[in-house]
């Protein structure tokens, strides 16, 4: 394994780089540009018991240094991805995380008993508790730990694939509910999804969005999503996956220091298509400069 | 593989009062671009901003865009220096099928008169039979036009006075023909209904705010007839499965 | 009053543009910059009971499109203030905001006692229950609704002069705070003070801020702010003061459209101090060209 | 009134490797600098960036600041083009007291040559009596330079080696001196208890993060020795109150 090897609980990933789930779809359009096996993984497109066509209208809004989104989980549903789209993850030679969103508890269970005949070809279940586009559910449950923990347990119960929470920054005390989710049975939390944000268009005096609100991404997010991986990374005992903001090598390697085991890019993907090629040989030039494993970084933050 | 180019800027003119036309250096995107593709541009903003491809020149390894002033990031590509370098994504999206017919009739309103001017030059260039109806808000806003076009104008300071359809109205169809119209979308409604109601094929080209521009993150999706019943629509990807559809393929 | 005049419950101000606690000290060093009676008001630098030295080490990190601050109010003391620069700031011929911070219910208890008696040279208390970098009270306060009740209720028993509660973002429900404050008496709410961040200096591995984390403010944070101000717009019956990523007069007319009755300039001073001066000028042309009063946008906002 | 200053960059001169001298328009700023004092200039960030003056020309309307490429806004600006346009604040904070004395020491350390520079050109000027005595890292840093100044090098590659300390031990001491001293930390604290050593009174100049430069948000400061008994020290702004002290003023 080269230098860039990381290993986020049991799953062992060839890089730390995952394309995070809503920035790659299923991976088809982007493997016209790169060879998506340098990788550590991909996050499918959050998918859904049954097909969703997500909100309609103006789903994007520009913002300083980021970008809103309100796609609200727009996927094919869970049977035909299964169908269509799994093997073709599989055959991309990185690790495939599949990204789970639902309304309720029920939802969740139903998802993880569609997969979970699937586990061979599948290396992590990725938990969205933090869509901010959708009514009920997600973002809904992922703010209150006595959800998580009873929506995590139930997961825990049905799988024994890897379950990686991944988590709204929405929240007053973003450890409490990380700690929820570990004691839950969880083997990573992913920090962070997109934050509410709300763009107006006072030509109009309305919302860009059409759904009125969205999730902010991008560079802009980057200093909360630090500071929740650090503050996590001294309260849990499970693994991290960073995730917000990341656009360069630099990015990467100031999340792992604070904490994280592997990193998710987003919207960077949208700017750059190719930015993880760049970042992969910026890593590698900066361990071997260093001599390091990039996986001993992580968690190397020394508080003042 | 496809990949981001960074790319000089060889020529800017202005068109208009508001209107600029980048020639802009890429081999690659010229070689590959089809009519109806578009590019997606770095400005200093935080998202590339989406142009129909004017014009390529594959000699000359060039590829044009005409950028209408709208907002901060067109502002600033319309004002840019010769010799900046931008970043670019493209060719993009899918482009009209040329093949369709040996007769065209193409129309353009507002910034449609750029990828339907590519259209209109490689038909040309293979020899098609082609009639180029192109319709402005005013006589300021005319550009890349020829005598050889029908033009009018809303105001009627400039050719015909009307839409689009004032124009195609003076046509006579003949045999095989095939439409391609890309403007706002009334006219490009009006058109299609127009093709629909003589049994002509028509194609348009949608736009949406867009983000990556490659199929990947999925904001900037048009309504289209939902296949399966009981579902009362599908949202396809402007970038990648358009821009460019069939009239009636998606909902307007 | 010109077009630009604006009430925030019973206080006239002649613009909406009040200067953020923390980005003008008391006035002194702006109005070498430009006669600060355009403004609407001027909010102090966040005060205490004792004087404070503030946090120690470097205090500011830059990211993109905004900055970190760890300043940990430092500030003269509530006394020393209303000896020296209480006087300066009334003479400014602007609103007079003080800014009251404070560890516990006591010491808001104690700062409105100590300010009472100068109450003719005030306009209102804006009160910090939302500051990051203080180790206790301030923005652990101002997280939790019922202690919010506790303290607004308490200092409305105190005082006559209104209450403004400036509230933090980092909160899972930010309407729900803003409630308690309004049913405890609060005559306005501030929206928002700074998110809590962090920046790593990935070659010491420490963070860059020797408070470790900071408050981020400046653009990057606006669409959280605006998206903070809708929603409580909707929610409550008293005026809401927007603050959070100002630059221009546009991005004034959003945070009114939206719901504010008056803003706050922070950052924005920082990097341009004499902004105020073109904002000014570029809200009376709108309101020249759209022929309207300023004070009309309020709210104005059309959800989809 | 104090504003923000739109200058033009008229000339960029590399005086090392990584070091950039650039002249920009502003006569405001030339006629109103005192040695010592510093502008905040704009860059693609978010936040200006501080610079020593480091010499003015009131009736060519110029001044002049030194770049050293640390990081990446001083790398920007270390290569700005000439005739680019960049935002300006200043002359901001307290220069050093030119009248305390006839003669004058000035020591610098590695960027400290800067604002060191427009001291001396300044008591030149006044026709006072100025010993310079200037360290480097090694030759390859030396710049701003002459022949009748005392130069150092840690390399020992280029005048004297070792530090300042070194170059000022050579010196006789004559009637009522006055140091300024500007450079990194330690070598302040030397020269400064060197000077007190002698009785002389000594000036350094402090650098701190900031973010406004004028004092009002209070990000930079150094810590003072406290009036008030019980109150370990005091936080004094570097922009407003200093960034020139008096040695033993701040706590080093
Ligand atoms: C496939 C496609 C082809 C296009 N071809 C051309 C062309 O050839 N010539 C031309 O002048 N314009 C064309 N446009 C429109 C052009 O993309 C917008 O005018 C431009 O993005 C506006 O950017 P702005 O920063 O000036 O405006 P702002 O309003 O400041 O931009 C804010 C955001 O909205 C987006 N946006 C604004 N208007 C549009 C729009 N009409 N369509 C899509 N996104 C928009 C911007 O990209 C940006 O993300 C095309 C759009 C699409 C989708
Ligand atoms: C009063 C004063 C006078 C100065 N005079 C000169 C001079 O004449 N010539 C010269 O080359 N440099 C001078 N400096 C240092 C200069 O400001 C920094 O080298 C520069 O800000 C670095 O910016 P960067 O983007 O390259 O570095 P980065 O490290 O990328 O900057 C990140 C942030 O840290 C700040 N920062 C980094 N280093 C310093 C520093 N040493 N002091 C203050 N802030 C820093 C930056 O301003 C920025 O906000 C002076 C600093 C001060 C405070
Ligand atoms: C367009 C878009 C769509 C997204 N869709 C999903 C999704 O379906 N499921 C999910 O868990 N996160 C989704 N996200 C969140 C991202 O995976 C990521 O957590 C977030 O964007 C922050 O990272 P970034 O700043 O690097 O983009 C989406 C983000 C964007 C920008
Ligand atoms: C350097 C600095 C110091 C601040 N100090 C205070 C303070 O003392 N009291 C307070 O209520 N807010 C303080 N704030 C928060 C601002 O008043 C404002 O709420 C915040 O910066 C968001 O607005 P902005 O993005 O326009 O800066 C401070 C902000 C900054 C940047
Ligand atoms: S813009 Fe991203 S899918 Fe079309
Ligand atoms: S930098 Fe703002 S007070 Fe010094």
């Amino acid at each position: 394994m080269s230098r860039l090897g990381v290993k986020v609980g049991s799953v062992s990933l060839k890089s730390p780089l995952i394309l995070a789930s809503g920035t790659c779809n299923f991976g088809h359009e982007l493997s016209e540009y790169y060879d998506l096996s340098i990788l550590g993984g991909l996050s499918s497109k959050g998918l859904t018991i049954r097909p969703r066509a997500g909100n309609e209208g103006v789903r994007v809004a520009e913002t300083y240094a980021g970008m809103l989104n309100s796609v609200g989980l727009q996927n094919p549903g869970v049977d035909y991805f299964i169908e269509h789209d799994l093997d073709y993850m599989r055959s991309l030679n990185t690790g495939v995380i599949v990204n789970v969103a639902g309304h309720s508890y029920d939802d969740y269970m139903e998802m993880i008993r569609k997969l979970e005949p699937h586990k061979d070809k599948i290396d992590a279940l990725e938990i969205n508790l933090s869509c901010p586009n959708v009514k009920a559910g997600c973002m809904s449950i992922g703010s209150d730990p006595d959800q998580v923990f009873e929506v995590v347990s139930g997961m825990r119960s049905l799988t024994g694939l890897p379950l990686w929470i991944k988590l709204t920054p929405n929240v007053t005390d973003i450890k409490s509910v990380a700690y929820s989710a570990q004691k839950a049975g969880a083997d990573a939390v992913v920090l962070i999804n997109t934050m509410l944000g709300m763009v107006i268009d006072i030509r109009t005096k309305r919302p860009v969005l059409h759904n009125n609100t969205g999730g902010y991404s991008g560079p802009a997010i980057k200093p909360v999503a630090v500071r929740m991986v650090a503050e996590c990374s001294k309260a849990l005992s499970i693994p991290i996956i960073g995730c917000g903001g990341i656009m360069d090598y630099k990015d990467v390697i100031e999340f792992m220091i604070a904490g994280a085991s592997a990193v998710e890019i987003g919207t960077a993907s949208l700017i750059h298509p190719t930015c993880p090629v760049d970042i992969t040989e910026d890593l590698e030039k900066y361990c071997e400069e260093n001599n390091i494993d990039i996986s001993s970084l992580t968690g190397t933050l020394q508080l003042w | 593989m496809n990949r981001e180019y960074s790319c000089k800027i060889l020529k800017r003119d202005m068109l208009t009062s508001d209107t600029a036309y980048l020639t802009i250096e890429c081999a690659d995107i010229a070689n590959r671009a089809v009519p109806g593709q578009f590019v997606n541009v770095s400005c200093s903003r935080f998202l590339k901003r989406p142009f129909g491809i004017a014009s390529v020149d594959t000699s000359a390894g060039t590829f044009n865009i005409g950028i209408k002033v709208v907002g901060a990031g067109s502002s600033e590509l319309a004002s840019i220096e010769e010799g900046s370098i931008v970043n670019v994504l493209g060719p993009l999206g899918n482009g009209f099928d040329l093949s369709a017919s040996d007769s065209f009739i193409l129309v353009s309103g507002g910034t449609g008169v750029f990828p339907i001017n590519f259209a209109y030059e490689t038909l040309r260039s293979k020899g098609k039979n082609v009639t180029m109806v192109q319709g402005f808000r005013d006589k300021s806003q005319v550009c890349l036009t020829s005598d050889e076009y029908i033009v009018t104008t809303d105001a009627g300071d400039y050719g015909i006075k009307g839409t689009c359809i004032a124009g195609l109205d003076t046509l006579k169809i003949e045999g095989n023909t095939t439409v391609c119209c890309v403007g706002p979308v009334p006219m490009m409604k009006a058109v299609g209904n127009w093709a629909s109601g003589k049994g002509l094929k028509c194609y348009i080209s949608m736009e949406q705010r867009m983000a990556c521009g490659i199929g990947i993150c999925l904001v900037c999706v048009c309504k289209k007839k939902a296949e399966e019943e009981g579902i009362p629509f599908e949202h396809v990807r402007c970038c990648k499965d358009g821009p460019v559809f069939e009239f009636g393929e998606v909902i307007l």
